[in-house]
């Protein structure tokens, strides 16, 4: 059996009354020995490895959570009872994986229009968000993940996405979409960014209809 | 007969299903590569655009309201096969077909990985779904601060419903009326009376407004009106031989 | 380190994730060897009896809480999530995207009179604050958002936020659950009106018919 000190019962304990992920620097706020948190954490995290619980990191947060291993045993907890759509799952992968990234580039690799849905239902449950314009014609929205999002799925950071460095190593990361090619052997090429260019008027026209 | 068309409506029903089935077209084309059985990297797009190709032609005259973006499609690999099919032409364009074969390929690729780890992904240990946080707080002391934490969404979604307001109102901004008054009637005929200098049938000279019954309907009783104002004031004649006969109208110079 | 079972890892689970203490039946009934039920509880409660949390039992039921010797000394605070209100969310809104803007501007947007409630509410959460006069007859305040503002809604740049036809690619500006045709429209014709009612539903209707 370990030997506890004090500061890592506190530690414990906080993280255990918590019913969400604690900030590292509230660790650090309660307990003694300030510089020795890491390494108090280490310890937790692997002494808890084994368990029923586990003790984790995602963004600068730490949690305790029941091990995925029991999924089966603790669906009365279960709270997302609804199934997430392929369509969302596949633009949530994308917003992942290619982040920064704009709407028409996400359908240019689904090789499908968005449409409704997708967007505005991972905004809703806190997963993207709008992160700033591409510096094109049209300054389009670039989406992408949130904490919440790390949080949820466990990550302890953005490079930790399952599969990151091999989608890298594949080239798979560019965004460049065949049907951008063939529009430009139609001698059209502007034919798919149409949308983007409409966009940067519209919040002006919005003001001068309405305030009258 | 009726089974023909039983069998047009389940080939209807099963289009949709299919149809609804893919996430677009190359979703589709996505699938029918994935029958060749072979490496992706080494897929003949040629046999699979031709598959595509017969898809969709084949539910295409079943279901003429196929998605356009399907139909965009076929175009571009009917176009693809041609020029895959003819022989060289030596002035090159921008594009040799075995670049854009190269292209839709990585595309494909790219697609199947990310379907791949998109599914990778969701089958993480998912919080509230697979993984649970502690209920408990029992034990500690707590004190609550009130803070309050709208989401981003909420914003959004309240912009846009405030959006959708003022869209609703625009739709009943009541445009001006087409219909034709009597002062542009008066008007109207003033200009024309001069050349009148036979008696005239009322209904020549009433504009023809097109196919709008009630605009038309209009256009005669503003002209009427009109017609008997300038008659009254001097301008015109009017006159009409037996009761619902044709009116006649004259300049009265 | 003690071997453990999945039965034991089970029982800790379902004990950390409740949020109020677990009857011993209701462990039972999701453990494999059953009649061990007694001997599993007892190893539990004397491996956490040192730690931050222990183990204990209360009636029939059981329930971890922070060990005695700390609570004397730990508080935790808590932050208690409150949503605000409709009418103060298209305020904030409103202010978001036309900053600097006077209140009666808003209320011309809104379409509806204010009380002074929604401004007051929002300044003191410190989402919004005054930034100068507006130079017309009377002067009025100008209201802009805080930094506060973009901290809570995770934007890094206020000109982050997505503008109307981004809103409306994105399927914000839909109506989700049902698609309105003329004759819904005209069988119901408040029906626009009914925006509450559709927000209410938001969350239910993440989707697995999503499909595009």
């Amino acid at each position: 059996m370990m030997n506890l000190n004090k500061d890592i019962k506190i530690i414990e304990a906080i993280l255990f009354a918590s019913s969400e992920p604690v900030l590292e620097e509230d660790l650090i706020e309660k307990i003694n020995e300030k510089n020795k948190i890491n390494e108090y954490l280490k310890t937790l995290e692997e002494f808890y490895s084994t368990r029923g619980i586990n003790l984790s990191k995602t963004g600068s947060k730490w949690s305790f959570k029941t091990s995925p291993d029991l999924t089966s045993e603790l669906t009365i907890f279960k709270k997302q009872k609804r199934k997430i759509s392929r369509a969302a799952t596949e633009t949530l992968a994308i917003i992942a994986y290619y982040q920064p990234i704009t709407r028409s580039e996400i359908e240019n690799i689904r090789g499908v229009q968005m449409g409704r849905g997708s967007i505005d239902h991972l905004v809703e449950i806190g997963w993207i968000r709008p992160s700033g314009r591409k510096k094109i014609p049209g300054r389009p929205t670039l989406w992408s993940t949130t904490d919440l999002f790390l949080e949820q799925f466990g990550l302890e950071d953005i490079n930790d996405l399952p599969n990151k460095e091999e989608l890298k190593a594949s080239g798979f990361l560019e965004k460049r979409s065949a049907i951008a090619t063939i529009s430009d052997i139609a001698e059209n090429p502007l034919d798919l960014n149409n949308e983007e260019q409409e966009e940067e008027e519209n919040l002006d026209d919005f003001l001068t209809e309405n305030k009258e | 007969m009726f089974s023909d068309d039983n069998e047009e409506v389940s080939n209807k029903d099963q289009f949709n299903l299919l149809i609804n089935g893919y996430e677009g077209p190359i979703d589709l084309l996505l699938e029918l590569a994935k029958k060749q059985k072979v490496d992706l990297a080494e897929i003949s797009i040629l046999e699979l655009a031709e598959q595509y190709i017969n898809f969709i032609e084949k539910f295409n005259k079943i279901h003429l309201e196929i998605a356009a973006d399907y139909l965009v499609m076929a175009a571009w690999l009917t176009y693809l096969k041609s020029r895959l099919l003819l022989p060289k032409e030596d002035k090159t364009d921008d594009h040799t077909p075995e670049e854009l074969e190269e292209a839709l390929r990585y595309q494909l690729q790219r697609l199947e990985y990310i379907q791949k780890i998109s599914n990778i992904l969701i089958s993480r240990p998912l919080i509230d779904r697979d993984v649970f946080y502690g209920g408990s707080t029992d034990g500690i002391n707590i004190r609550y601060n009130i803070s309050y934490k709208s989401s981003l969404y909420d914003l959004l979604k309240a912009y846009s419903l405030v959006l959708k307001r003022n869209q609703t109102i625009n739709n009943l901004t009541i445009s001006s009326s087409e219909l034709h008054s009597v002062d542009q009637a008066i008007k109207r005929l003033m200009n024309i009376f001069g050349s009148l200098k036979e008696w005239t049938n009322f209904m020549t000279l009433i504009p023809n407004f097109g196919v709008n019954y009630v605009i038309n309907k209009s256009s005669i009783t503003s002209n009427f009106v009109a017609s008997l104002e300038l008659a009254k004031n001097g301008y015109l004649e009017v006159k009409q031989n037996e009761t619902f006969g044709n009116i006649f109208v004259k300049s009265k110079q």
